[in-house]
């Protein structure tokens, strides 16, 4: 049973790190906001795996506001956002594809290393998707870094919240209830501000480009 | 000693230097004269001339202040207590307890000082350019008078001016050590400086490019104008006093006995007379120095002090 | 009792949040009774004070979703000085004139919500709990950085948001690192992580672990906390919102950060070894802040910034003296309090500047005691405050942070320390100085006006002056119960 | 019985003070002033009534508030001989300056805030008498900058002057590096004793001794960097002649007369006291140092052109003569030879108090002056002792005083500084000797060129005739200022006499203090001076007596003798009828031939541009103009580099914040990478 256990584990977080590597790889925002609705359902799926496996109802409460929020409501604002400011490429990025992606390989090694005093503390059958979880926040950060436009960079940001929604249910299969909502209620009106943010951006810049972003200096 | 016989003493050394100082002059004069195959005015021209400033009426400038008038007195004065101090034929004295070498400096100080403000006052321009090249050349002998003084203090154990000549008395092959024949040169070339004597200044001239004691005092007349110039005088007798007294101390009357004052009386004019001689034949020799070159000539002089002040130490 | 207090502490600030969003924010008699609620909010948190000087409330062992000891006590009266300060001199408090009754709605709405949040994180009993109250300052803040919308405030906001979320979300990965800790130890699953309980656990928790979960802890805190070189959101913001808001944010949203920061410490502290890893890490974060905002100072152009980098500053040396032992702490604790009084106070008037100036630029304001002379005096002696000089009280803590290193045996690095306060002391010098000197521009009215807004500033000074000269005994006391309880 | 004085006597000092800043809430402008003339006055009075208190009887003063700021180590408050010494100090100058002040702040109302200038003014004066009296770390440095940031303000009054601004700058970064410096030595201090936080002076003495030998090298080098800063010592003296002229008048007179001692104060506290002196080179060092500032100071003091920045290099040239009679102080000490360093000490300490007085007097003339021309440069001044009598003579006074001429106070002091090296250098090793020598050539160098100096100073100011409207149309001073300069001129040659009771003052505070003997070896037979070697003796009184019976006899004799008339006439202008202010020696004309001879030090920039030539010939010229600047060099060389070097990582750091949140973001990332490596390797 553990082994199971343990087995879906590693391949749900492997999923969900995947879906980062598919983002990282795309160029088209709608791309980086499937990856990221699919990443957010996986996750979904092995939160509730985790429930299944780990015996704590709680957690199924998460996962299905998971997908409500993660998986159905903040893509579709997102989308609506792209329509809006009519930005539908990720142009000219920092880096170039193939070099973002040997330095995304390189942060999950690091993960790895960084990560070895978890795996020490293997107890419970999920923690070998541990190292994958700070993988992704490597990435998810590495995403941030290298976008050129601020849509990516809060794609990237709500990848980082799921890495660590990753780990909360991998180390520890989820912080208590209460605090949970509390961090769905804060993931929530933090994208709401952002997107505001956003509205605003377009409307006193005309576009999205962080470029522009950079009259305030020293 | 230390009664009212050696204070009278006292006075009357300071009484007598005061009635020397115008012969000396009148002697270094009529030798320079004689030197340059002139007959020069007689030895006692000099009395004549304070006579006749004295019986003058005085023309004080329109824009000098008291100042001007004070100044002759402070200057007068303060050479005096200058002559005061140095032991013309006696020593120790009761005054040396008073005041010693360097508040001697400080006293010949007060003078200079007196007298520059008495230039500056009428605001004529010779005034304030005689005032600040004698300030100029006051300050910058300064450091070399410390030094050969503290080589003589040193070598005495005591700033004391009787007590230095007292030790010189004591031990006679002092007079010749090195300490003391560098102090005195450094010194010498000071006294040239603070008594305005070639080649630093030349007492003899009134052109403005060069002059420096007489532009200083060029607005004084009558009396005022006497004292400034009994005060120069005097001042250089105390330099030739001190040079003689203090480093050839010989002769020197160390008690009140009738016998000894009369021959140290003698032999303190002996050396005086020498020591204006050799002065006036050294005037002679040399040519006045740029305003300039006048600082290098102290710098030699400091460094002699310093020499002095090391051989004094090293040696003993 | 102390329900009541909690009650009253926050109940003002959230009627007025209420008030304002209902659309009935923008009237005088709602202006009166926002101040009066602020002022019974003031007095709550006083009465806080008294009673943490007692002991903490609850008790350690009880699991309540509020717990305030001495050093909630301390930060959460600072917030509601500081907090009821700002909103009533704010748009749409007591004598804020010339904002739109949109702006002023806004204001009032996100900036009571804002001191709400930040009471909450001070109080809240729960590490994970608190986190989720300090995300929510960010929000509730980030939206009125824009209040008057220009390109440069845009961008700060989205600056702000940004970098301000990516370090929260750090901060959270630190916390389930650390509560992952805490339930493998304990076996204890959905254990509440309070902070008794991970106080009473550290010494048994896996030292490497909680070293780990501390450093995603600092990054994303310190980034709150404006330590440098995640700082760098804190100069644009800090310039661009309007100046009460820099208040809050300069004044007390730091001082919120450092207290998720010092109480992390004081849990890593208690696991073998934790303390000299904490200490050598904040040493580290504390100099290069100290020495990022100093170093700022020099050759700065515009006044809001000037104020926001002596703040990193100011954050580097707290970060420092938490790595300088129990006497550290203190000086750090305290310095934490007496910057709160002296930056908001600083940024307050640094509004009523710019609205008579009409600019940002150090260059363009000239002849301040001049033009406005209660304001210039004032600015100058929270300027003068801020350069750490008595009779201030940051003179003290600065005084008592240094000896601290001394005498803690960080000889070196406090002497870096100071050299680079030095540095930033001229800085800010030479600046204020233009400020206050010479004569002022043309067309710009000379003459004070609105000289009752400046009480609270008055207040301020009147404050940091009796910080600096007495160092009242209840401060004292209640300070030295925070340095116990670290050590507990 | 006489104990029981020192509280009321404390606070009653403590109440003039807080009344002279009460002015601040006066309701008019007249009261304002009142209340800084009574407020100065009776603290001062109270002051000096203490510290007679605990310098004449064995009275001390202890007042302990250990709740009051209780965390740094408390309010501590003990007046021992040494502090009173300073305490008397400042009150003496504080009365005839409040006196000044009712007078000369009215030049200042309704442009400047004289309320404002009221409340720092008392502030100042009670911060510096706190500093005598502080006992422990946090209430010596508290009051220390307390008394920077009073007096900071003070310099700024004329806060719309641009000079005003860059010198009070100058002023508070100085004064702040000596500040961290101090606090340093302090902590350092604080690290040998078992409870370093308390850090009483007390303590701190006890625990001294067993701090390793570098520790206290590293105190006593800070210490120097804090005392000296405030002192005005070269090279931290860049402030002073800045600070000082910007001041108002009365303020310059306190800081140049007072709040600098306290840096000597700090010094012997600490190096002295506290350290309890320490290996040759620190007094060696004191040496050169005070060496260089005398000579710096004098050298600029000459060629300045304007009277209070002239006053102002003064001070930093009397600080380094009385640090050359401490630095031998020191010497002597660590050469095992306590009565030598315990007349060095003394004669610095004495020329300490007379400069105090003179300089005092000096600024104080020098503010009538501005007061009634409203200028302070020289070249445009003269004539003004037919205009101001009075000021003229406090001028003189103070001048004469601190040229050293007999019979003055600066003559005694500077006398018994000659005769303190000689010890030294007749008993020392070598290298000693020769230092010492070399000393005595400093001193003696100073002198002179401070009195040529001082006839520039008071010559070209006050004699011949104006060279401005405002020079010839100037008016004596009102009579509030007067008397403060009155009280302190006439304390010149009083001090003079009372040379004997003032030395025995000071060795008596100094008894004691470190390895000094304890019973403090008599300097005097009767009312002569006596060095303890026996090498020199003089006395003031009877110098002064003879001097003046010399010099009254030379003049009743000359009235008795020649009683010819004095006329009034023209000076002589080689033919020339009517002589005009233009032919008169200037300030810079006057120091034209010493900035010559100094040119290497001073590395003047001249400049001579031919203006209008005559078309007939290229040497028919019709006007010149000649311009010539000094700029200290010390500027250029010691402080420039190190503000362009922290400008320049300044701009470095400023390129941290590009305006990028793609590298804001960045940042985070690689102190996340970099603080994991850490843990990882931890």
């Amino acid at each position: 049973m553990d082994k199971l256990f343990s087995e879906v584990a590693v391949l749900g977080a492997s999923g969900v790190l995947l879906c980062a590597i598919l983002l990282v790889w795309r160029h088209h925002i709608d791309g980086y906001i499937t990856a990221f609705k699919w990443q957010s359902n996986v996750l979904a799926a092995l939160t509730a795996a985790v429930a299944y496996f780990g015996d704590d109802r709680d957690l199924y409460w998460v996962a299905a506001l998971m997908v409500a929020v993660k998986g159905v409501a903040i893509p579709r604002l997102l989308t609506r956002l792209a329509a809006r400011v009519g930005q539908h490429r990720e142009s000219s990025p920092l880096v170039s594809t193939a070099a973002s992606l040997v330095i995304c390989g390189l942060l999950i090694l690091l993960a790895y290393t960084a990560a070895r005093p978890l795996q020490a503390m293997a107890a419970a059958p999920t923690h070998g998707g541990i190292p994958l979880a700070i993988g992704l926040m490597f990435v998810s950060l590495f995403v941030i870094v290298s976008s050129k436009k601020a849509i990516s960079q809060v794609i990237g940001f709500l990848m980082l919240e799921n890495a660590i929604a990753l780990l909360a249910v991998l180390a520890t299969y989820g912080v208590p209830l209460v605090v949970e909502l509390g961090v769905f209620l804060d993931a929530l009106m933090g994208f709401l501000v952002m997107q505001i943010v956003l509205y605003d951006i377009h409307d006193t810049f005309n576009t999205l480009d962080v470029d522009a972003l950079s009259r305030l200096k020293h | 000693m230390f009664n009212t016989l050696g204070v009278v003493v006292e006075i009357a050394q300071a009484l007598l230097a005061l009635a020397v100082a115008p012969l000396l002059v009148g002697l270094i004069r009529w030798v320079k004269a004689r030197l340059q195959n002139r007959r020069g005015a007689p030895v006692w021209q000099p009395y004549a001339e304070l006579r006749k400033l004295f019986g003058k009426d005085t023309i004080v400038s329109s824009n000098a202040s008291w100042i001007f008038r004070a100044a002759p007195f402070v200057v007068f004065g303060s050479t005096v207590v200058v002559a005061l101090l140095v032991p013309v034929f006696v020593t120790p004295l009761p005054f040396n307890q008073v005041a010693d070498l360097f508040a001697l400096v400080y006293l010949l100080l007060l003078g200079t000082f007196a007298l520059a403000l008495g230039g500056l006052d009428p605001g004529s321009a010779f005034g304030g350019m005689g005032a600040s090249r004698e300030m100029t050349i006051a300050s910058l002998s300064e450091p070399a008078i410390a030094l050969a003084m503290l080589s003589l203090a040193l070598g005495a154990g005591s700033t004391n001016l009787g007590e230095i000549a007292a030790r010189t008395i004591a031990h006679p092959t002092d007079a010749l050590s090195p300490g003391h024949i560098l102090a005195f040169a450094a010194l010498f070339i000071v006294m040239l400086a603070e008594t305005g004597r070639l080649p630093v200044d030349n007492p003899a001239t009134h052109l403005e490019l060069t002059m420096i004691h007489e532009a200083m005092v060029l607005e004084y007349s009558g009396p005022a104008l006497a004292l400034v110039e009994w005060a120069s005088w005097l001042k250089l007798t105390v330099f030739l006093t001190l040079a003689a007294n203090l480093f050839v101390p010989w002769g020197l009357a160390t008690s009140l006995a009738a016998g000894a004052i009369a021959m140290a009386v003698a032999a303190t004019v002996a050396k005086l007379v020498v020591l204006a001689i050799g002065l006036a034949v050294f005037e002679t020799r040399v040519a006045k120095l740029r305003l300039f070159r006048v600082p290098e000539l102290l710098a030699v002089s400091f460094v002699l002090g310093l020499l002095a002040v090391t051989s004094s130490f090293s040696l003993r | 009792m102390d329900t009541l207090l909690l009650w009253a502490l926050a109940g003002p600030f959230a009627i007025s949040a209420a008030l304002a969003a209902a659309g009935v924010g923008d009237h005088r008699v709602v202006g009166w009774i926002g101040a009066v609620g602020r002022a019974i909010a003031v007095a709550a948190a006083a009465g806080f004070w008294m009673r943490a000087m007692g002991g903490a409330w609850p008790a350690p062992d009880a699991n309540g979703l509020f717990r305030v000891d001495a050093l909630s006590a301390l930060v959460a009266g600072c917030v509601a000085l500081v907090g009821a300060m700002s909103m009533t001199l704010g748009p749409g408090g007591l004598w804020a004139e010339g904002d739109s009754p949109a702006a002023r709605r806004t204001f009032q709405a996100y900036g009571n919500l804002f001191v709400l949040a930040m009471l909450l994180a001070v109080t809240v009993n729960n590490v994970a709990l608190m986190w989720v109250a300090v995300e929510a300052t960010t929000i509730t803040s980030a939206l009125l950085v824009p209040l008057h919308r220009s390109k440069a405030s845009v961008e700060a906001s989205w600056k702000y948001l940004l970098i301000g979320s990516v370090g929260i979300a750090l901060a959270f990965a630190g916390t389930v690192l650390a509560y992952f800790d805490l339930v493998t130890i304990t076996g204890q699953r959905q254990a509440p992580a309070t902070w008794a309980l991970l106080m009473h656990a550290a010494p048994t928790l896996d030292p490497g672990l909680l070293r780990l979960a501390f450093v995603f802890l600092l990054v994303g805190y310190g980034t709150k906390a404006g330590l440098a070189p995640m700082h760098t959101w804190l100069p644009d913001a800090h310039s661009e919102a309007p100046a009460p808001l820099s208040a809050m944010m300069s004044g007390v949203l730091l001082a919120v950060a450092q207290y998720a920061i010092l109480r992390w410490k004081a849990v890593v502290d208690l696991s073998p070894g934790g303390a000299a890893f904490t200490s050598q890490v904040l040493l580290a974060v504390g100099l290069l802040s100290v020495a990022v905002g100093a170093l700022s100072l020099v050759r700065q152009q515009s006044y809001k910034r000037l104020l926001a980098y002596s703040s990193v500053e100011h954050s580097g040396l707290v970060c420092l003296g938490l790595a300088f032992g129990p006497a550290g702490v203190f000086a750090s604790v305290l310095h934490m309090m007496n910057h709160a009084l002296a930056k908001s106070a600083s940024f307050l008037l640094s509004g009523r500047i710019l609205s008579r100036y009409g600019t940002t630029d150090v260059s363009g304001v000239t002849g301040l005691a001049r033009t406005m002379p209660a304001t210039g005096a004032l600015f100058a002696v929270g300027v003068l405050a801020l350069m750490g000089l008595p009779p201030f009280g940051l003179f003290v803590s600065e005084f008592l942070l240094f000896r601290a290193g001394f005498l803690s045996g960080h000889i070196w690095e406090t002497a870096a320390a100071l050299a680079l306060a030095g540095i930033g002391f001229v800085g800010l010098a030479s600046h204020a100085m233009g400020m206050l000197c010479g004569a002022g521009p043309a067309g710009v009215e000379v003459g004070e006006r609105g000289r009752w807004a400046l009480t609270p500033i008055v207040a301020c000074a009147l404050a940091l002056i009796a910080l600096g000269l007495m160092l009242p005994q209840f401060v004292g006391s209640l300070i030295g119960r925070i340095v116990e309880g670290m050590a507990a | 019985m006489t104990a029981a004085f020192a509280l009321p006597l404390f606070w009653l000092m403590v109440a003039g003070y807080a009344i002279a800043s009460a002015g601040l809430v006066m309701p008019t402008r007249r009261l304002v002033r009142m209340a800084v003339a009574i407020g100065s006055v009776a603290g001062g009075a109270g002051g000096l009534a203490l510290a007679c208190l605990v310098l004449w009887t064995d009275a001390s003063l202890t007042i302990e508030a250990p709740a009051v700021l209780a965390a740094a180590g408390g309010w501590l408050v003990h007046l021992d001989r040494l502090g009173a010494l300073f305490l008397a100090l400042v009150s003496g100058v504080a009365i005839p300056v409040g006196l000044y002040a009712i007078a000369y702040m009215r030049s200042y109302e309704g442009r400047y805030s004289t309320r404002w200038m009221a409340f720092t003014f008392g502030a100042f004066l009670l911060s510096m008498s706190l500093v005598t009296v502080a006992a422990n770390a946090v209430t010596f440095l508290l009051c220390w900058e307390l008394m920077a940031v009073s007096s900071f303000f003070l310099v700024v009054t004329e806060h719309d002057r641009q000079a005003s601004v860059d010198a009070g700058l100058w002023y508070l970064a100085m004064t702040h590096a000596g500040l961290l410096a101090l606090m340093a030595a302090f902590f350092l201090l604080g690290s040998g004793s078992a409870d370093g936080s308390g850090a009483t002076f007390a303590a701190l003495r006890s625990s001294a001794g067993l701090l390793p030998s570098e520790t206290r090298a590293a105190i006593f080098l800070l210490a120097l960097l804090g005392c000296g800063s405030k002192a005005g010592m070269v090279p931290f003296h860049v402030w002073l002649p800045r600070a000082h002229p910007a001041a108002p008048s009365h303020v310059s007179a306190l800081m140049s007369a007072v709040m600098v001692k306290l840096g000597i104060y700090g010094l012997l506290r600490i190096g002295l006291d506290l350290l309890g002196g320490g290996p040759a080179w620190w007094g060696t060092l004191l040496i050169i140092l005070g060496a260089a500032s005398a000579l710096t100071g004098v050298l600029y003091a000459l060629v300045a052109d304007d009277l209070k920045e002239l006053l102002a290099y003064s001070t930093v040239e009397n600080v380094g003569l009385v640090l050359l009679g401490v630095g031998a102080g020191f010497l002597f000490l660590s050469l095992g030879q306590p009565e030598a360093a315990m007349l060095a000490l003394s004669a610095a300490l004495l020329h300490l108090i007379n400069h105090a007085a003179f300089k005092g007097a000096l600024f104080l003339s020098a503010g009538s002056i501005v007061h009634a021309t409203g200028t302070r440069d020289i070249n445009l001044l003269g004539g003004l002792i037919t205009r101001m009598p009075w000021t003229a003579t406090t001028l003189l006074a103070g001048s004469m005083s601190i040229a050293a001429l007999p019979p003055l106070n600066g003559f005694v002091s500077e006398w018994l500084l000659f005769q303190s090296f000689l010890p030294g250098v007749a008993s020392s090793r070598a290298s000693i000797a020769g230092l010492l020598t070399l000393g005595v050539g400093a001193l003696a160098l100073t002198g002179g060129l401070a009195a040529a100096t001082f006839v520039k100073a008071f010559g070209v100011t006050c004699l011949a005739i104006p060279r401005s409207p405002g020079a010839a149309h100037a008016h004596e001073s009102p009579g509030p200022m007067l008397a403060g300069m009155a009280l302190l001129a006439a304390a010149c040659p009083l001090l003079a006499l009372a040379t004997i009771p003032t030395l025995t003052t000071i060795t008596g505070a100094l008894a004691g203090v470190a390895g000094l003997p304890s019973i403090a070896p008599a300097l005097h037979v009767g009312v002569t001076l006596r060095t303890p070697t026996g090498m020199a003796t003089m006395s003031p009184v009877a110098v002064a007596m003879v001097l003046v019976a010399v010099v009254a006899g030379t003049w009743i004799v000359l009235r008795l003798i020649a009683r010819r008339p004095v006329h009034v006439g023209d000076t002589w202008g080689c033919g020339r009828i009517g002589q005009s202010p233009r032919m008169e020696y200037t300030s810079t004309a006057f120091a034209e031939p010493l900035r010559r001879v100094f040119d290497q030090l001073y590395r003047p920039v001249d400049d001579t541009a031919v203006g209008v030539v005559r078309p007939e010939s290229p040497y028919y010229i019709e006007s010149m103009t000649y311009q010539t600047t000094i700029h200290p060099w010390f500027q250029r060389v010691l402080y420039e580099p190190v503000v362009q070097g922290v400008e320049r990582v300044a701009t470095w750091t400023r390129a941290l914040q590009s305006g990028s949140v793609n590298a804001y973001v960045g940042y985070i990332v690689f102190v996340l990478v970099i603080l994991l490596a850490w843990v990882i390797g931890f």
